[in-house]
């Protein structure tokens, strides 16, 4: 009997309040994290395409929206909602938290080509939508942590020149090796154009062989690179949004240190069969020796001229050996060697040979001098006996010459030669005071620092003092007394702001906030110019100039026809870019030279 | 409880060796198709049915019309591409899927997983199992005409889809498993509307009870009907719940607990008859069980903490050789997955064990041997299956 | 890699209609022999012909009003977008009180949802039960699957594009689409039908040799009648 | 596991050992001894319940292996068994016999896999595919992408562009 | 005579936007006659310091004879720029025979320095009116006028800064 009963106490229902949601398309909003349509936040939207890798249903496309420009394709990921199954790893994997999902989900049509959109572009009525999927917290389909590299403390350094950072290990390099997700950015940053995501590959499936030739094909300074390169890539590296950019240059220089040196010359294969056609080349850096590498591979007969005792040049003149080990150059150098190129050194141009007689001997001249003079900054007591600049300087300090070694000084500028000399002399200054007393004052504030984040870190372990936004306005000299003309210090006012809102160059200084940084001598480490003078009067008339440089097309060709120019001379300081003129330079002569040859048969 | 069943044993009548004689020409028998389109099925497969007069002689379950070949899309895709898709593989009860997947590649990866989340997965999984076994009894009682009971549970389920919504972001498919721990920490507020929910269930529950379960006419058409024998279970690979309601203790969460079911207080519910009311009844009272799991889960949960496991860039995570089975209790049985690795991105192999495969195939086939035919409905539901698991 | 190797095992298919359809010869009770073809003698041989409006415009949209707002759905869950139709039949969200019920039979229905992914064999059904709703009818597909393929886009089993296959009246985005975005999709179909539009059977009929090869192409299958009234 | 494994190890030819997990763990075994060695697993060892039986393609090494896993309810403990064959002619020995729903594995693998289980009951029946003509997919030489794009029409007007190449191309088209 | 001695005593705006034309044109000769005088490859600077001279006389002419000058002017004088500037500390060095590029900016920084503190004075030392404001305007000028030169002078002698610029770019 109660069975037949108890059903209908269902009639309760009856009197209860209905559950029916009223408006059903308005009363109920997605969830505060609903995973609904996506939104892109296109500022933020580098463009890496990571979100299409991770798609598994292949519902992002990757389509072009703006200008392509230094880590930023100017690609946005184009959503196809016959395809997206909202499962948000896009959202997840997103290198710069750019791409989210609103709460919004209804959206029906007739026609079934509209599901498709580009979130941020295509106006949408979710565009603005606050709720909805946000990644929480860090990316964790992929590590945001660069695995850090082994150095020595700064007790163990200071008093000596060896090699500061310790390279990676294997298990070290497959870590960060694979924190690279691929998408290329960095390749287009790069000068050199090298194939940073395939070496870096190459390193998680541990076949450094063919890294070592990956790297040779762009870059036969790898060993240089590997170690100083001014590594823009890292800069325009997807990963550095959230998180640290992957350690191009560590994993780089990983590959060299693997791979063992006698291998090389066999890895990087024989050049071409000799052409009888002869190169010469003003310079051995890395400008004129990736031309001569490149020239050499091609079968031509190279010989680059070199002033210094040594080839090398800023890698070896500009930079300390604690960066740079000497033998790792060499080894370059040798490489580059092998191939064929003859490296005449202590031979300077206008001196000891005139560009008259190499251009006579050759069929084409390469000019690639680099920036060996140092700038002054001018102001008074500029011109006093304790005052010098950094490059010279340098150059002292690697050929072993006797350098002044004061107990204080001061270094002006914020720059990475900056850095090198401040961390040099404090060396020097170690080994013969047992302290250090170096002070850098730098015009530019930590926020737009130039030197590398990790170089002020370093100097700072080593017990650099370092100024930022300090405008120095007069080298103190002693005025009179037995030490007069010699310096005291350096009077600097604090640089409130350097640039202005349209972020042209325009200090502006607080002068209430004046500094006097007692020294026995002031370093000048503002910037380099190129000792152009050795190309005599005539050849500089004859050469078109453009805003006080020898004036080159793409190639690197000068308005001379057998005169190409290439390296920091022409575009201004950094290794790599030298390394990539140095291949441009080279493609340019090598096709002049065939031509020539085409000619003639 | 009286048996109103007849003898039906030998009609019609058996050969030796357990065989019949059909002949369809004989005008005897009538081939009839129970589906997929058909309001008496679950979900989209069908049965192809043998019947003389009312009685079913043979049956056969038909398949393959939810096929999208997840084990073969899943060999080519990473192992985080894999993630989306296996959550597809069960519709109604898609999180379990998502962790065995989620446990067998933490296995063969060596990844430990953070304890908070696996609290997290656990609490999910329960809040699964209980809309499952909403759906359930709908579906129950649906097959045997109490439409109003399908009415409730299913606006209790969707009062839980509310609650996946705010913490998962999803309503059906929740994604929320992650390869390496969960995606995110429990909603503010979230443990009280959880026991409003709860509350609003049990009170609906208590209805089910009155309305279903002390229903003269439910009690009458599923007492006795639809029997398995014990001694066949393991034969025919009859688990969960199916195989509790025949007497059997075995349920995955305490032969061989997962993630935290060693620490919640909880005993197997079984029952003894082994028919479609047993059934019935052990899944109503599991309900019961895992209302008070989610309970004593978020009581015991600790304060928010780490929910995810250092893991390798998916993008290129390889996986070195390796193979391994996980498994977990779902609302239907043991689920499970076998996963080959072979030192690729890709998976090798992946197999999905679902209770449905063993319990819709050989075993309703066999059961539904001389039933009658307006009982073939509940007595599928009673196996609770879900053919996209059948198929994949 | 591809291993030349395999011979295919022999496979006995299977189905309702191998035997009962093929041509036989039946004695009637009168003695009398005659030859049956099944897809002759049973099924209608003539493709669908297209609907004629009303010449009146006030009628035509008078009609067109009360089709809209009769949705009848044909209760035939093809995929995982079924599920979230189950909670709009309940009070909750109760979509009676748009005029949308569900029906259990093909002749019943005007609305044939494909709730998402259609494997080559429900496309199959989904066909057949199509062709048996009566005029007007209308055609929607719930989620990416159907647009595009969706997550099933390199699937061997399941069509990408549904509109090959079966005219489409509206798509509804979503992977499932919520009761929501259904409930919305439906008043979408509404206005569209009001305006006229929702042509979709007339598309078919007019279209038909198109729609019949394209299902032809990945139905291997094929043993059914061209036309099922 | 071990002193199972030690029990079976001789009189089966099992292979080594692979402990997954303590309740978890692989043998493989010859084609000669699977038989009787299921057979004293489910009746001597409790090995009562087959959880799944399953097949692994390894193309390269031109073998199917075969995977039966059983369980033990009384201990909780799992054993895969598992056994090559040949891809080529793939056939193996029913089990419906001993596990009733093996019919339905077979069956599967039967259809997805091309493996030829003669005896077992209607394992010629089509089961999920209907008209399959093409390869098993589930074999690995199956290339399911390929034959979705040679058989199911795709909605036009898809392009995508990979970052690296399309900045090489609008950037420095020359390579330079 | 001084510059400002010169100027203090024009008593219309024509006038002194005439005068400040002389003094322009005499800088352009000045600068015209020391380009052959410099080497080639930093002769491009004393080009263009000869060419901003050619353009301010002539914005000067075209200025008095404009009737809405006044207008212009009252627009021109709303932004102040900042007249200390980091070259400042830095010698106006005397330009010797063969001058490097460094000297010729310090040289020309210096002039325009001169020009900035003698029009702002004038401006003091006159009454809020027309004449003012246009003392004021060439101030303004002269100041716009350095601070493109000092962005110049960093770009060419601080070239440590050379990729901050490049970064600044974006």
């Amino acid at each position: 009997m109660r069975d037949v009963l108890s059903p209908f106490t269902a009639w309760k229902h009856l009197f209860r309040e209905p559950v029916t949601v009223l408006d059903p398309l308005n009363d109920r909003p997605g969830a505060d994290r609903y995973r609904g349509f996506h939104q892109n936040d296109l500022e933020k939207c580098i463009g890496c395409g990571t979100c299409e890798v991770i798609c598994q249903n292949a519902a992002i496309d990757m389509v072009p929206v703006s200008d392509p420009e230094d880590g930023d394709s100017g690609l946005r990921p184009m959503i196809d909602y016959g395809r997206c199954c909202w499962c948000a790893l896009c959202v997840d994997v997103c290198m710069t938290g750019s791409l989210t999902m609103s709460n919004d989900y209804v959206w029906a049509d007739a026609n079934p080509d509209v599901f498709r959109f580009t979130p941020g572009v295509d106006p949408k009525p979710w565009n603005e939508e606050e709720k909805g999927y946000q990644r929480p917290g860090a990316r964790v389909l992929a590590s945001t942590e660069r695995v850090h590299m082994g150095e020595r403390t700064a007790k163990d350094r200071i008093d000596n020149f060896e090699e500061i950072v310790a390279g990676y290990t294997r298990e070290e390099a497959m870590i960060e090796a694979d924190r690279c997700v691929e998408c290329g950015l960095c390749v287009a940053t790069c000068p050199a154009h090298m194939d940073i995501p395939d070496y870096i590959k190459a390193i998680r499936e541990q076949d450094y062989d063919k890294g070592l030739q990956l790297l040779y094909q762009t870059n036969p300074f790898s060993e240089v690179c590997g170690r100083v390169c001014t590594h823009n890539c890292e800069t325009a590296c997807a990963a550095r949004h959230d998180g640290d950019p992957i350690a191009i240059r560590w994993l780089k220089r990983h590959i060299t240190d693997e791979v063992p040196y006698e291998r090389y010359v066999d890895l990087i294969g024989k050049p071409e069969a000799a052409t009888g056609r002869k190169v010469a080349i003003v310079g051995s850096g890395p400008a004129g020796l990736t031309t001569a590498y490149d020239l050499a591979r091609m079968g031509h007969k190279v010989v680059v001229y070199e002033a210094r005792k040594s080839p090398g040049g800023m890698p070896r003149y500009g930079i300390p050996e604690y960066r740079l080990p000497y033998d790792m150059l060499d080894r370059d150098i040798d490489v580059i060697r092998a191939m064929g190129v003859e490296i005449v050194c202590n031979t300077r141009i206008g001196e000891d040979i005139t560009m008259e007689t190499l251009r006579a001997d050759n069929d084409a001249v390469v000019l690639s001098i680099g920036l060996h003079l140092g700038r002054s900054t001018r102001i008074p007591g500029a011109e006093s006996p304790d005052v010098d600049t950094a490059v010279p300087l340098l150059r002292k300090i690697t050929d072993g010459e006797e350098v002044p070694v004061p107990e204080k000084l001061v270094v002006i500028g914020g720059g990475n030669v900056a850095m090198d000399i401040a961390r040099s002399m404090a060396r020097l200054q170690q080994v013969k005071h047992g302290k250090v007393g170096v002070t850098v004052t730098a015009l530019e504030s930590f926020d737009h620092f130039l030197a590398d984040a990790d170089e002020v870190r370093e100097s700072r372990e080593e017990g650099i003092e370092i100024f930022d936004a300090r405008g120095p306005q007069e080298i103190v000299t002693f005025k009179s007394g037995k030490r007069k003309g010699r310096v005291k210090g350096l009077r600097t006012w604090l640089c409130d702001s350097i640039f202005d809102d349209q972020g042209r160059f325009n200090p502006h200084y607080d002068e209430s906030d004046e500094l006097v940084h007692p020294a026995d001598m002031v370093i000048e480490a503002i910037g380099q110019a190129a000792d152009v003078s050795i190309l005599g009067k005539d050849l500089t008339e004859a050469l078109e100039w453009t805003r006080g440089r020898i004036r080159v097309d793409v190639d690197g060709q000068t308005s001379e026809p057998w005169l190409w120019s290439a390296g920091d001379c022409v575009n201004g300081p950094d290794v790599v870019h030298a390394v990539a003129d140095g291949h441009r330079v080279a493609q340019s002569i090598n096709a002049m030279l065939a031509a020539k040859e085409e000619a003639a048969t | 409880m009286f048996k109103i069943e007849p003898d039906r044993s030998q009609y019609p009548a058996h050969n030796p060796d357990g065989s019949c004689d059909i002949d369809l020409s004989s005008g005897k028998y009538v081939k009839i198709w129970h589906g997929p389109n058909h309001p008496g099925i679950t979900g989209n497969m069908s049965l192809e049915l043998t019947i003389c007069g009312d009685e079913v002689v043979e049956g056969r379950t038909r398949v393959g019309y939810l096929h999208r070949g997840f084990e073969k899309l899943m060999e080519r895709r990473t192992f985080i591409q894999v993630f989306p898709i296996v959550c597809r593989v069960c519709v109604p009860e898609p999180d379990l899927n998502e962790y065995c997947y989620a446990a067998a590649i933490e296995e063969l990866a060596g990844i430990e997983v953070p304890d908070y989340a696996n609290w997290m997965r656990t609490l999910i999984l329960e809040m699964g199992r209980f809309n499952s076994y909403m759906m359930y009894l709908g579906g129950q009682s649906g097959s045997l005409g109490m439409g109003v009971i399908g009415q409730w549970t299913t606006y209790v389920r969707d009062l839980m889809l509310d609650r996946f919504e705010e913490l998962t972001g999803a309503r059906v498919y929740h994604m929320f498993i992650l390869p390496g721990g969960v995606r995110d920490v429990l909603p503010d507020g979230f443990a009280a509307r959880m026991e409003e929910t709860l509350k609003t269930a049990e009170r609906y529950l208590d209805d089910v009870d009155k309305v279903m379960f002390q229903n003269a006419v439910f009690n009458k058409r599923t007492r006795g009907v639809g029997y398995i024998d014990p001694a066949l279970f393991d034969s025919y690979g009859v688990t969960g719940p199916t195989a509790r309601a025949g007497g059997a203790t075995t349920d995955v969460r305490r032969d061989a607990p997962y993630l935290k079911y060693d620490e919640l207080d909880f005993e197997p519910v079984t029952g003894t008859d082994s028919d479609i009311w047993a059934r019935a009844d052990v899944r109503r009272r599991d309900t019961r069980l895992s209302i008070d799991l989610i309970r004593q889960i978020l009581v015991k949960m600790q304060k928010p903490g780490e929910y995810f496991a250092k893991i390798p860039n998916v993008l290129h995570w390889k996986i070195p050789y390796g193979e391994t089975y996980i498994r977990g209790e779902s609302s239907r049985g043991e689920y499970g997955y076998y996963l080959v690795t072979d030192g690729t991105g890709y998976p090798r192999r992946i197999n999905v064990r679902g209770p449905s495969y063993t319990h819709a195939m050989a075993l309703l086939e066999r059961l539904i041997v001389n039933t009658n035919i307006s009982d073939v409905g509940a007595l599928m539901v009673s196996l609770h299956t879900y053919p996209p698991e059948i198929e994949r | 890699m591809k291993d030349e190797k395999y011979t295919p095992l022999p496979r006995r298919p299977i189905g309702l209609d191998r035997e009962e359809l093929k041509k036989r010869t039946v004695t009637a009770p009168d003695g009398q022999t005659f030859e049956v073809d099944p897809i002759r003698d049973y099924y209608c041989q003539d493709a669908p012909k297209a609907h004629q409006r009303s010449y009146i415009k006030i009628v035509e949209d008078f009609f067109n009003w009360c089709r809209a707002e009769s949705l009848w759905i044909l209760g035939y869950g093809t995929g995982c977008g079924a599920i979230e139709m189950r909670p709009l039949m309940t009070p909750r969200f109760d979509a009676y009180r748009y005029g949308i019920q569900w029906r259990p039979t093909p002749r019943q229905a005007n609305l044939l949802m494909i709730s998402g992914y259609l494997s080559v064999k429900t496309l199959k059904r989904a066909i057949r039960s199509y062709e048996q709703m009566q005029n007007p009818k209308y055609v929607v597909g719930l989620g990416s699957c159907t647009i595009n393929g969706g997550m099933y886009w390199d699937s061997y089993n399941t069509i990408k594009k549904l509109d090959e296959y079966l005219p489409v009246d509206l798509y509804i985005a979503g992977c499932m689409p919520r009761p929501e975005a259904l409930l919305a999709g439906f008043e979408d179909l509404k206005k569209i039908i009001k305006a006229g539009g929702g042509e979709g059977a007339n598309k078919y009929a007019e279209n038909f040799e198109w729609y019949k090869a394209n299902q032809k192409s990945v139905i291997k299958d094929w043993d059914m009648p061209d036309y099922n009234w | 596991m071990r002193a199972l494994y030690d029990r079976l190890k001789d009189r089966f030819q099992l292979g080594e050992l692979t402990r997954q997990r303590p309740d978890l763990g692989f043998v493989t075994v010859g084609r000669d001894h699977l038989r009787a060695l299921l057979v004293e697993l489910k009746d001597v060892e409790g090995f009562t319940h087959l959880v799944l039986f399953t097949a692994v393609d390894w193309l390269e090494d031109g073998q199917f292996q075969l995977t039966y896993l059983l369980n033990n309810r009384a201990t909780a403990q799992d054993l895969g068994v598992r056994l090559m064959i040949p891809r080529e002619g793939a056939s193996m020995d029913t089990i419906h016999d001993l596990w009733p729903t093996a019919e339905t594995y077979q069956r599967e693998l039967y259809e997805m896999f091309g493996i030829d289980f003669p005896g077992s009951p209607r394992v010629d029946e089509d089961f999920i595919l209907e008209g399959w003509t093409d390869l098993p997919p589930n074999r690995r030489d199956f290339d399911t992408k390929e034959y979705s794009e040679a058989t199911f029409a795709e909605r036009a007007g898809r392009e995508s562009h990979d970052p690296r190449d399309h900045m090489k191309q609008k950037l420095y088209p020359d390579g330079e | 005579m001084s510059k400002a001695k010169a100027l203090s005593k024009m008593t219309t705006v024509g006038e002194v936007l005439e005068a400040a034309a002389e003094f322009d044109r005499e800088a352009h000769s000045f600068y015209t006659d020391l380009i052959p005088r410099i080497s080639k490859n930093i002769r491009y600077l004393v080009e263009d310091l000869a060419r901003d001279e050619l353009r301010h006389i002539r914005m000067l002419s075209k200025l008095a004879k404009n009737p809405e000058v006044a207008a212009h002017m009252q627009d021109e004088i709303k932004r102040p720029q900042a007249d200390r500037k980091f070259t400042d500390a830095a010698h106006a060095p005397e330009l010797g025979d063969n001058p490097d590029d460094q000297e010729v900016l310090l040289y020309a920084l210096a002039r325009e320095q001169i020009a900035i503190e003698e029009y702002s004075e004038l401006a003091e030392n006159t009454e809020p009116g027309l004449l003012h404001d246009t003392f004021q305007f060439l101030a303004n000028e002269e100041r716009k006028h350095k601070a493109d030169l000092e962005a110049l002078y960093y770009e060419i002698v601080h070239t440590a800064a050379a990729p901050l610029r490049h970064n600044r770019q974006h």
